[in-house]
């Protein structure tokens, strides 16, 4: 269970600024050294989606506790031009503070007890390093000195994030926050009322959705990736490129995402882990090959970071549309296993249990992120690295066998058979998307075909059974309340804070967060219509309810039978839900039907 | 944490086959071809070059696309994937890429090729990944019953061309040579001797290494039968200098319509494997240490 | 509604021999002659995937009232080898009559009141033409002497049939008719009962599935064509390869299924109305433009022939996998519709009306066929190819425009607004799979992006609400039976017969066969379900019961509402269901609910 | 039953339009290109070459793919299509032959015609349609900014290729000329003189004509500047013979990591419009006169 945002404390700040003000480097130096303090962090930025200037922002916000969200009106407000104060002067919070390098008279009014700091950072930048270019790392030490930071944290974070520039750039800015950091420490006694401690003093990895299902596929044990540029994916491409080579494994761009999964494909069937990473279009063109893998019962691992479609869509932004292609895409039926993250923490876990799951099942696996996610930025425990349960396959044994090694054989439990791998000596098999019999011989009897289906039918249910042991969801469902909520992937954070906030006002939602969309969890969902449910909401961001439909389908008895309602809530204008916007959501369809009885 | 590791090759072959019988390659059941399919003989070419090759059955993968040609796999006592139609090369760079110890080996029809699977044709070319790929050209879709393929003579009818392609055909030889292939071969499903030596050529070749076989497809083309190629080809000289780009060029430019057969191409340069190789080592990568820690630290 | 079986009489003829026999030139003469007597005529042949020698077989059914199917047991058959005789010899109806070159005595017994003719198939061909080669028309003769089927239209039938062939192949042939036909005439009183009058002495067509799209295709206005080849779809670009050029259109075969629907789109974006043909595979990898079409709201049409799949399956087997792909396929949501033809006289007429569709509402529309439906063939009347509606689209009047031509304009019943095609003057826009506003240009904001969304959805409620206007279905629920059976596709013949069968066995059930299966016919299945339904059979060839889900999910509140349970039958091994298959399964489910309050 | 009848283009003109200003062939709204990217040199060149070749705005279609040069279509005054990452050409391919009389310009980047589109570019080249492909090659994917191409030089760094790309670049020129096509030059975006002249040659050209423009992308890919191009580049001399298929071979082949500018091959040789037609009118076709039951009769 994610935990509540009121144990210990948190502050929002945000940096606003132009494009060229060295925004994101500025708030980066402050969340990376606030991590490896022990705090948890949560950012958001937000740029334009073609590089050519514009305002940049970025949210930071940091607890003492495990943080749901970026966070509302910040606390501190680093404005570095006069639309950053415009935009978010006024919405800073009672007791807040904002840091601005030069103030207008002219500029609007802030609320009430809110303090404005002048921070000269380009005065500081040019005095202590000669150059006006590391004034963004002036603003970032003058932060830290604020909130009495380590210095030294700080140090360090700057070093190795400037470490790999040309010259003295690294050392440069180490001065420049060292500068900014002494000017902030004199004035730290106005932020007293925002600082609290850390509850567990240990490092903590920030890093984004699309670095944690990276850092995943290789602690997973993914040792081969190919890949083909698409926003908002590529960079997981990117990170593994340059990591890959580092432990062995190999990545290359592919002609298309066709190449791309067709080149995982044959290193899975070479018996290496493989993955791609693609977008909505990808997917799309991959749907053909995922049949094959199915066929082939090959281990593969798609990760889709979702982007508003259809079609090229708006790349840029925020969408839960591909759920029914994850799912249903393909000609014919075949089996496939889809994973949606809720967190950074979990796009990282659910990369390897997408692995894992790909192996011991031998089914391709699609992961389904969202833009929002992808970029977002939050911290993991460096000890979740080591604590998670690695699948070893086990292979067959190779030796010389009497009859023809039979690569498909019937299991009673719907488990699949172990595979040989090439260079096995008697293993030797043809895999392929023919229909076939137990050999792996292509076979259209309706007989062979008939337990074909089955086996295909059967691989679900064994999945279903092992349930248990994976991460399936966030289920809370003892609550017994006439309310529930379900929702899936990056919506989590929203909707968590959502039910926080309806739950102050008296209304206690049970809730259903799946991680592992298909095959569903029957059980958990079958036990929450039976707690004595009446009203369902699904929240998802797409227009056709494409999760509440698939519950609906597959539930439709249960509900009957418990006379549940599955009210949809839903929207697609390319951006993530707010907390507030569900509870308003929520609260109005609750209006309605509390009116109901009484109307008619 | 331990990773998974992948055994050696050698590791995985077990002790009693030390004095077993000459290998066979071929697979035991009887191709489902019709008689007289050009392709039973580039089967049996392969299998007497694997035999040369000398490498073990189960070292050996053939991957293939879809359609006649690409039913191949099948009739083989090696490991095999009858993939998807036209995906064969990216399959099988996939497999190369994550074993490099492996004998790949893809095979196709022109369809598969050079029709849906153009692109991947193309960019194999260009990587120098060391696969053989033996192409079977009928200048027909055999298996969809014939409808005219990339490599059908302009003009030719089929099923889909009932008043005559319209297009410039493709040669497989000339693409492959001008998009980069390191060896380029052109056999004849009739003469097994030459094919089985141009076979066993690519193999032992270190690079991408294309061999096109004029196959016949008696069933659905024939206007591409053995007489036709015979009348329509020409054993490659000895005084060709297959390690002179130029002269290859020159070669299959000067066939006009005829197709040379032998060696047109080869020269040996640095594989996709090497190079990709050469990132490996001077990252440090080992597939054994995997440290983690240190690769995660640039997220703290 | 397609009549039934019991108006008038029909008959069943199976010819059966080896792949060299000629037995589908044998069967085909005698069907045609039957069709262009004004019978109606059903065929269905089974042939091996690989041309590669084997047993073929042909039946015929000829009646004089549209059929249902291919009928069962046969009356007639014509036995070319010892398996043929093996195979169906003992299925002869009694009464019924069989035709063979040379009988043995070690052959299996025949039913009771079985007739054996020899026929000298081979002496009769060499004497009469020299040659051996003429055997199979020299028994088609023989049958339709047996008949007393017009000689005349039956030495047409030959002479056309074989005048494209070289030499006087196409005067032999007549020659072994006449020879054949003399002969048959003189036993011709064996088979008085087997005779019956056509009810309308009109010519029909008869032709195949694939066939009947083609020229629907035509008829429907479509002037462009692409496609790739792939089992069981290629006679469809066949037939119009030859075809297009008559009539001024294009047919180009592309470099695979992607280039096929681009060059579509490309003809559509030019005005001119445009289609593909593929199966399952090439759908899959159609996916991705198929949701360009319909951002960029391009008409074009799809036909989809459904083989068993997943990935290359079974290419040479029926099934009604395709559905969800059809319906769902597409990262993000984008409209399209979704049409089953039920009949080859239905993939004419569907065709034409997925053309119309297509122009009416600027939509991608898809026609699942199937593998069974495309090789059989069946009689459709001549006039109907002069009574379809064709839709003219309107477009837009070229002309100076004030501002920027608005290629997206809103209207108000979601209807699209008319189009602009290059070479008009004044009407210059940019079509593509951008989000935009509307005039096209690519626009993400927020207010914008809810507007289109809300647009594709209008539009498919516009399509829903024509639907009177559309043969949309085969809908009969006025019977208000307790027992209800959905069903979509070339299912349709064994499910009516089905329904025939149990309707004498005293269950009378209503039904409905929705053509239109993506938007739904909603009123139509609201006022079923509200009927006074208890059962709703929804049979389909798939495992995960495709169509049943769609409907669960639409109409979870109506089957909560109504108390209605839906039961699937459902296979998937490959072969079309068979009347006597369907009657066993739902008298199974029916027992099973008549026994559970007795149980309990 | 009568056919929908597709107008003659001249017909769908309004009578106003005979003594209209100058046209503009670009949009008017600023192109969302940064600053001093190379496609807005391509852009002015494109506009200018328009201008000469006089075909009204309306008669003229520009289809893209996806990329950044793939915007193009927005900021013109004409029709257009941004199609799919991958599919400018089919699309281009499906829309000509539908429509003759129109004026089709293709135009994408690296990524889009030789990466996801090099099969439907391998296509096009050997089908010699009548249409303009304007390649704007900046050997980086810009719009997903900056991983490598397929035109990236061997070696180049990218965000995709930390330690450098491991396979041999396609030379779009190269690629082009020996896939087929019969119109094959290349300028540069910085000269727009040179440019807008092998446009316009490329637009009366009689087949598929590619224009290869070395197009820098500014702010993903440093490496290919307008420094780098003008010391890595020469303009074709008057000696070259653009009409002799060999002397074009040469020429590219021995450019040797420079690039040619100017003409380099242009041979008219029949379009595949013009074949499709010959079977059209053998087939006795027109779209005038459809006489369905004679078509139909086939099934009686
Ligand atoms: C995606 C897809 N498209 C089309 C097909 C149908 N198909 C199967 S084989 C084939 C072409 C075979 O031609 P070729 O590769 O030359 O092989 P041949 O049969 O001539 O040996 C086609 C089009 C398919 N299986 N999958
Ligand atoms: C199917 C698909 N895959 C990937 C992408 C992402 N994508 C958009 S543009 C592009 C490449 C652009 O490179 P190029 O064609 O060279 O154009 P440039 O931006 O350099 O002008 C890619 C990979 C996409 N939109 N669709
Ligand atoms: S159809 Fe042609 S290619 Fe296929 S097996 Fe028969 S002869 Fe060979
Ligand atoms: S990213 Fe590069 S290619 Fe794209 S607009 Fe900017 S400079 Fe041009
Ligand atoms: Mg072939
Ligand atoms: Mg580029």
């Amino acid at each position: 269970m994610i935990s509540s945002d009121n144990i210990g404390g948190a502050i929002t700040i945000r940096f606003e600024g132009d494009s060229g003000d060295g925004i994101i480097s500025m708030g980066k130096v402050a969340a990376r050294t606030a991590a490896r303090l022990g705090y948890h962090v949560y950012t958001y930025s937000t740029f334009l989606a073609v590089v050519r200037g514009g305002q940049v922002t970025f949210q930071l916000r940091i607890g003492s506790a495990p943080l749901l969200s970026q966070g509302d009106d910040p606390d501190i407000l680093v404005a570095l031009n006069r639309k950053a104060f415009t935009d978010a002067g006024p919405r800073v919070r009672p007791g807040g503070i904002i840091l601005h390098p030069s103030i207008r008279d002219d500029w609007p009014k802030t609320g009430p007890d809110v303090r404005m700091i002048d921070v000269p950072l380009e005065e500081l930048s040019i005095r202590e390093t000669g150059s006006a270019r590391c004034k963004n790392i002036v603003a970032s030490g003058i932060l830290l000195g604020l909130l009495g930071f380590s210095r030294r944290e700080g140090e360090d974070v700057v070093r190795e994030m400037f470490g790999g520039k040309e010259g003295d750039i690294a050392d440069m800015n180490v001065i420049a926050l060292g500068a900014g950091y002494e000017y902030g420490e004199q004035a730290g006694d106005v932020t007293d009322h925002l600082r609290f401690p850390v509850l567990e003093s240990c490092r903590r990895l920030l890093l984004s959705g699309n670095e944690a299902v990276a850092l995943g596929a290789l602690v997973g044990g993914v040792r081969f990736f190919a890949g083909y540029p698409i926003t908002p994916a590529s960079e997981i491409m990117e990170w593994l490129a340059a990591e890959m080579p580092k432990i062995g494994g190999t990545m290359i761009q592919a002609e298309d995402e066709i190449a791309a999964l067709a080149m995982c494909i044959g290193a899975s069937f070479g018996g290496v882990k493989s993955m791609t990473a693609t977008s909505g279009p990808g997917l799309s063109l991959m749907i053909e090959l995922l049949a094959l893998a199915g066929m082939a019962e090959l281990p593969v691992v798609v990760i889709d970071v979702q982007r508003a479609g259809p079609s090229t869509g708006m790349p840029t932004k925020e969408a839960q549309g591909d759920l029914n292609l994850a799912i249903h895409g393909s000609h014919g039926e075949v089996p496939r296993v889809v994973i949606a993250p809720q967190s950074v923490a979990d796009c990282f876990r659910q990369t390897i249990e997408a692995v894992n799951i790909a192996h011991r099942f031998h089914i391709p696996v699609i992961v389904l992120s969202s833009q929002s996610l992808s970029h977002r930025m939050q911290t993991i425990n460096l000890s979740d690295l080591h604590n998670v349960p690695l699948f070893e396959e086990p292979f067959w044994k190779p030796g010389v066998v009497d009859e023809q090694y039979k690569r498909f054989m019937q299991t009673p439990d719907g488990m699949p058979s172990c595979r040989s791998i090439p260079g096995m000596e008697g293993g030797m098999y043809r895999a392929g998307g023919l229909e076939h019999d137990e050999t792996g011989n292509p076979n259209f009897d309706p007989e062979v075909r008939r337990r074909m289906v089955e086996r295909r039918r059967e691989r679900m249910h064994a999945i279903q059974r092992a349930f248990h042991e994976m991460e399936s969801g966030e289920f809370d469902c003892a609550c017994r309340s006439e309310l529930g909520l379900v929702s899936w992937g990056a919506t989590a954070s929203a909707v968590f804070e959502a039910l926080q906030q309806l739950k102050g006002e008296g209304h206690t939602f049970c809730h259903l967060m799946p991680r592992i969309l298909w095959p569903l969890p029957d059980t958990t969902f079958r036990h929450f219509f039976a707690s004595g449910l009446k009203y369902l909401f699904v929240c998802e961001l797409n227009a056709t309810r494409q999760f509440a439909e698939i519950l609906r389908a597959r539930y439709t008895a249960e509900l009957i039978k418990h006379g549940v309602e599955v009210i949809s809530i839903t929207k697609d204008d390319g951006l993530p839900f707010t907390p507030g916007e569900l509870k308003t959501a929520i609260l109005k369809e609750l209006a309605n039907r509390a009116c109901e009885p009484k109307g008619m | 944490m331990t990773q998974p590791e992948k055994q050696p090759i050698s590791a995985q072959t077990s002790a009693q086959t030390a004095d077993r019988p000459r290998r066979t390659y071929k697979g035991s059941g009887h191709p489902t071809w019709c008689p007289a399919c050009g392709d039973y003989s580039v089967l049996g070419s392969l299998d007497r070059a694997l035999t040369a090759f000398g490498k073990p059955e189960w070292e050996i993968v053939v991957v293939s696309g879809i359609g006649c040609s690409s039913r191949f796999p099948y009739f083989m006592n090696t490991y095999g994937f009858h993939s998807a139609h036209g995906r064969a090369l990216p399959v099988a760079t996939g497999l190369k890429l994550a074993c490099p110890d492996l004998t790949v080996i893809a095979v196709g029809g022109d369809g598969d090729a050079l029709a849906i699977g153009g692109n991947h044709f193309f960019h194999a070319m260009r990587r120098n990944l060391d696969i053989t790929y033996l192409l079977m050209d009928n200048q027909t879709y055999g298996m969809t019953k014939g409808q005219s393929a990339p490599t059908s003579m302009m003009g030719s009818r089929s099923k889909s061309s009932p008043y005559g392609t319209v297009e410039l055909p493709v040669d497989p030889v000339w693409a492959a040579l001008t998009m980069g292939a390191s060896f380029v071969a052109q056999g004849a499903s009739f003469d097994i001797a030459q094919l089985t030596g141009l076979i066993l050529q690519a193999l032992r070749h270190r690079g991408t290494a294309l061999v096109n076989v004029m196959s016949p497809c008696v069933t659905f083309n024939r206007s591409l039968d053995k007489e036709y190629i015979q009348s329509h080809s020409y054993l490659i000289g000895t005084d060709h200098d297959s390690g002179d780009f130029h002269a290859a060029l020159h070669l299959v430019l000067d066939a006009e319509g005829r197709f040379p057969l032998g060696l047109i191409y080869r020269k040996e340069h640095p594989t996709l494997e090497e190079r990709i190789g050469g990132i490996t080592s001077h990252a440090g990568g080992s597939n054994t240490k995997v440290d983690i820690d240190k690769i995660a630290a640039q997220f703290l």
